[in-house]
């Protein structure tokens, strides 16, 4: 298929630019990287894998103040998930991820692949999930609009996880008006595995195979990951079509494919990694990088839902339910065979191969030939300017504010009346809770628990993040962020392993909103530090704007404790008649 | 009286996970010559208007409610006056 | 007495029904694939909730085609104990072994709630070691559970005590008079949307399922003994 | 090739919640004159087979897979041969 422009058309036209990538890391990438004009393919590659979903080039100075390491951790972030160990040869995976843009676009389909997503990140790992957990956050309930969203987002998340057969044991919901515009679905999947079989993202050792499993490729979410790096006006929400539509059913039959490799054929796997933003380029642009290779890549040989796609859109399709392997040579056949099982298409796309170039051919054609590296790692780290909010200034010279309260009774009610405090169980009953019953504590509680099978150990498991908090005082809401997941967990019996967090603002290139970031994430990382919570994945989502209207900076925490003995789980509620109830603490 | 018939199904490019499953089925049954199948659904609407009336409000109530524009599209049929 | 779980594709409960045999009744249980034909050797066959082919079409409707399934109905035929619960009750529908069907649920949505339940026939092999008339609750989680049967068959369900469990407090799906589970006219196929392999652990919050299976164990091994 | 659409609903005396509950969100639209609204859902199906084969596949595939008859009963129409 031919080129969309030469790439001098695309020097002079500019197309780069709708697709959040800017002139100067264009000129960059001509001049530095490349010494060449990169032809239209490249273009693309480079767009969607140096946008901020991918790269974290805004991001990544504020998240070096994280802790990510302690004597638990056997896996920080950069891989699918972080992995934590919990003893006799077990570990904990975890990550939360948002999916904020596509579900204020198409509530149902959004919070449907955002589940899809990253239940694909936890069994990547080697896996199996055990639990799912969400954070949700709407706009006012008195427009009839948002009712429907709050209804499809919810049905979106059950129907995906209740096929899935994975419980969905807790969360968190708010309603405020700056959400209006711009919802916020962020979902966390927690996973139980061996030790010794955890998988990474790489991709190595000249002449293995690059094997492609799960569902066809389709136009869907093109630009889904540059997409996500910009914000919204009224305008292009009509624009948009290329829905991503979640298939549970097929994401089941993946998960245990997946899990019958990593499990029983270790030895035939080099390296696996679920596509997410950014489909096939990603995941392979990352994979060759993690395994410092070359890759080589025939698209003619990737399934195809629709006909005529250029190359530039089977690379950057976010079809659902897909799977990259490095498999080692000669057992190609073999996998097949695994997948073929459960009716799954495994097919051989590339091999590995000498030197670090990542290259790869279409209709016969080579499209793209270009350093692994030129993708993955020599993006431009981008400084932000940062100014202290005048609101904040002002804030902190009035006296602090003492509630007058008249009648408490009424005021009570007032309060239990607001929909961010009343209780969510016409929502979370759409949640199967229960399925594969080792759920010990389920929502309606502090935290959820999960019994692990054959010991005395569980997990509890929590999200928790207060929007108006971090506005009012971006460090301290990111510590109360962490102390509230804290002490969710402790009150359900566990001590805190570790965390996992969703960081959703609205533009960085605000100096304002960088400056939130960045208090807010140093916040958070002191926090960690005291209660020795690393964070060992986590995920970004800037942009979260409408009409110029940001969100409340609003940093999700999502963290896992470990319960030594099940049979001490204190659930949250009254429990005999005549038991004292006690106020602790200051 | 009127009664109007309106389809609601999924944009061309959309995939249709449900379609795709039932025609493994049916091939399973050995239909092999079926080659494509995809799904929708129909309202059938019964209105106490006619003439123009009756493509407004079935207009209004497909853009309002029953057609989800970012993935689906419609087109109805009107079955008779009575 | 050998008891096979059939794992359908999109089985999400096959671990919950095997678990509740083997961990707590230590029963000698086996998965079966949907790909097998045979289930020779096997006393009775259990089929477990979850999402069989996504539930894509109508719930159970495709899995009802899957290799397996004329073995179970010999079994069935036989008079052989066949358990379904949720997706395995409505797969027993669509392949004809119990009457009726089960629709979307009045609400239009998912429901994951525990509820009470009346045990109205006692007198089933799935049910000798409940009361008559006692009331249980056991959870339930599913979106299509609303039981449909036309007038006639109803009446006949309840005349020959074939309704085996109703909602007893609330009707949560809309199933036609309050039925929750229900056998064939032998009383050998049991369906019912309620999960009583959910409800068999002090620790999971109910007990009130376990005796519905070592009904079963107790009333298997008095056969198998004779 | 020949496309084939057919329609399955419930049998007129099964209580069709989904249609209730739409009548009374268009209501809520203002639009009183509908007086009535039935869901159904459709399958285009596309037969590599003409004529009466068409009719023969069409009947099994809906008696084997498409339709419940405990609750449902359907229709089909041959939109085109080609
Ligand atoms: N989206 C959700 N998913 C699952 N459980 C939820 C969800 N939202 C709320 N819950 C559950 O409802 C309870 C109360 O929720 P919320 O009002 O947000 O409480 P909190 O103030 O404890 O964070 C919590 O136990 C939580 O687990």
């Amino acid at each position: 298929m031919k080129q969309a422009m030469t790439p001098e058309e695309i020097k002079e036209q500019k197309p780069y630019l709708d697709w959040s990538l800017s002139e100067a890391e264009y000129d960059y990438i001509r001049t530095q990287l490349l010494g060449r004009l990169p032809n239209y393919t490249e273009t693309g590659l480079f767009a969607a894998m140096w946008s901020e979903h991918c790269s974290y080039k805004k991001s990544k100075s504020v998240l070096r103040l994280f802790p990510n390491k302690n004597e638990r951790v056997l896996q920080g972030p950069g891989e699918g998930a972080g992995v934590v160990d919990i003893d006799d040869g077990q570990a904990v995976v975890f990550k939360a991820e948002s999916h904020n843009h596509p579900t204020t676009v198409e509530p149902y389909q959004g919070a449907a692949t955002g589940i899809g997503g990253i239940l694909r990140d936890i069994f990547s790992m080697g896996a199996r999930p055990i639990a799912s957990l969400d954070s949700l956050h709407f706009g006012e309930l008195t427009d009839p609009l948002m009712r429907m969203k709050v209804e499809a987002t919810v049905r979106g998340i059950g129907d995906y996880g209740n096929c899935m057969g994975i419980p969905t044991v807790a969360g968190e919901i708010t309603f405020d008006s700056c959400y209006q515009g711009n919802l916020l679905c962020n979902a966390m999947s927690v996973g139980l595995m061996d030790q010794k079989d955890i998988q990474q993202g790489r991709a190595a050792g000249i002449g293995n195979a690059v094997m492609y499993v799960g569902a066809k490729t389709g136009r869907d979410g093109i630009h889904g990951a540059t997409f996500a790096s910009t914000d919204f006006s009224d305008e292009n929400e009509t624009q948009r079509s290329a829905v991503q539509v979640g298939d549970p059913f097929m994401e089941k039959l993946l998960l245990e494919a997946c899990l019958d490799l990593i499990t029983k054929h270790p030895a035939w796997l080099v390296g696996i990694q679920d596509m997410g933003a950014a489909g096939i380029v990603s995941s392979s642009a990352e994979m060759a990088s993690e395994g410092k290779s070359g890759m080589e890549l025939n698209l003619d040989l990737v399934p195809q839902r629709e006909p005529h796609m250029s190359a530039y859109e089977i690379m950057l399709s976010e079809s659902q339910e897909r799977m990259l392997l490095c498999v080692k040579k000669g057992n190609e056949e073999d996998v097949k065979k695994i997948f073929d099982l459960y009716g799954l298409e495994a097919v051989t796309i590339g091999r590995i191969t000498a030197g670090h170039d990542y290259v790869l051919f279409h209709d016969g054609e080579e499209v793209c030939h270009l350093p692994v590296a030129s993708l993955t790692d020599d993006v431009l780290e981008e400084e932000s300017m940062e100014r202290k909010p005048a609101r904040i200034e002002e804030a902190e010279k009035q006296s602090a504010w003492e509630p007058h309260i008249t009648n408490i009774e009424s005021t009570l009610a007032d309060l239990l009346q607001q929909p961010t405090i009343a209780d969510k169980a016409s929502l979370y009953w759409q949640y199967d809770s229960q399925v594969r019953t080792n759920t010990v504590v389920g929502p309606g509680s502090d935290a959820g628990v999960i019994r692990i099978r054959g010991t005395k150990k569980g997990l509890a498991m929590t999200t928790d993040g207060n929007g108006r908090f971090v506005y009012l005082n971006p460090e301290v809401g990111g510590q109360m962020a962490l102390v509230e997941a804290a002490a969710n967990i402790i009150a359900s019996g566990a001590q805190p392993l570790a965390i996992t967090d969703c960081l959703n603002y609205g533009d960085p290139n605000d100096p304002e909103i960088f400056w939130e970031l960045h208090q807010s994430v140093q916040g958070m990382a002191d926090a960690c530090r005291e209660f020795n919570t690393p964070v060992i994945s986590g995920n970004v989502s800037l942009y979260n704007e409408n009409n110029g209207r940001a969100i409340h900076p609003t940093p999700m925490v999502g963290m896992v404790g470990l319960i030594k003995n099940i049979d001490r789980v204190i659930p949250s509620f009254v429990q005999h008649p005549s038991d004292k109830v006690y106020l602790v603490g200051k | 009286m009127t009664n109007v018939r309106i389809f609601v199904t999924y944009k061309q490019s959309v995939f249709d996970p449900q379609g795709e499953t039932i025609k493994t089925a049916i091939h399973s049954l050995g239909h092999d010559e079926v080659t494509s199948i995809k799904v929708g659904k129909f309202f059938d609407v019964t209105l106490a208007a006619t003439g123009s009336d009756v493509v407004t409000a079935v207009k209004e109530i497909a853009d309002q409610l029953l057609v989800n524009f970012n993935m689906e599209t419609y087109t109805y049929q009107v079955m008779e006056e009575a | 007495m050998k008891i096979a779980v059939i794992v359908f594709p999109g089985s999400n409960c096959d671990i919950d029904l095997y678990e509740a045999l083997h961990a707590v009744c230590h029963a000698d249980v086996e998965y079966v694939s949907h790909r097998e034909t045979s289930l020779t050797g096997f006393d009775a066959v259990m089929l477990p909730g979850g999402f069989s082919y996504g539930d894509y079409l109508r719930a159970g409707a495709i899995a009802r085609f899957t290799n397996i399934m004329p073995a179970i109905v010999k079994m069935a035929n036989a008079g052989k104990p066949v358990f379904g619960t949720c997706n395995g009750f409505q797969i027993l529908t669509e392949a004809g072994l119990l009457p009726g069907a089960l629709k979307r649920n009045d609400n239009q949505r998912f429901i994951c709630r525990t509820i009470p339940l009346e045990v109205v026939n006692n007198q089933t092999i799935f049910t000798t070691q409940y009361c008559s008339r006692e009331r249980i609750a056991l959870p339930i989680a599913h979106a299509d559970g609303s039981y449909y049967a036309d007038e006639e068959t109803l009446d006949r369900l309840e005349a020959n005590n074939q309704v085996v469990f109703r909602y007893a407090a609330e009707n949560p799906n809309g199933s036609l008079r309050n039925i929750a589970g229900i056998t064939n006219e032998r009383g050998n196929v049991l369906g019912m949307m309620p999960h009583p392999e959910r409800a068999v652990e002090a620790i999971l919050g109910s007990v009130d399922g376990l005796r519905l299976f070592k009904s079963l164990l107790e009333n298997g091994k008095v056969r198998t003994e004779a």
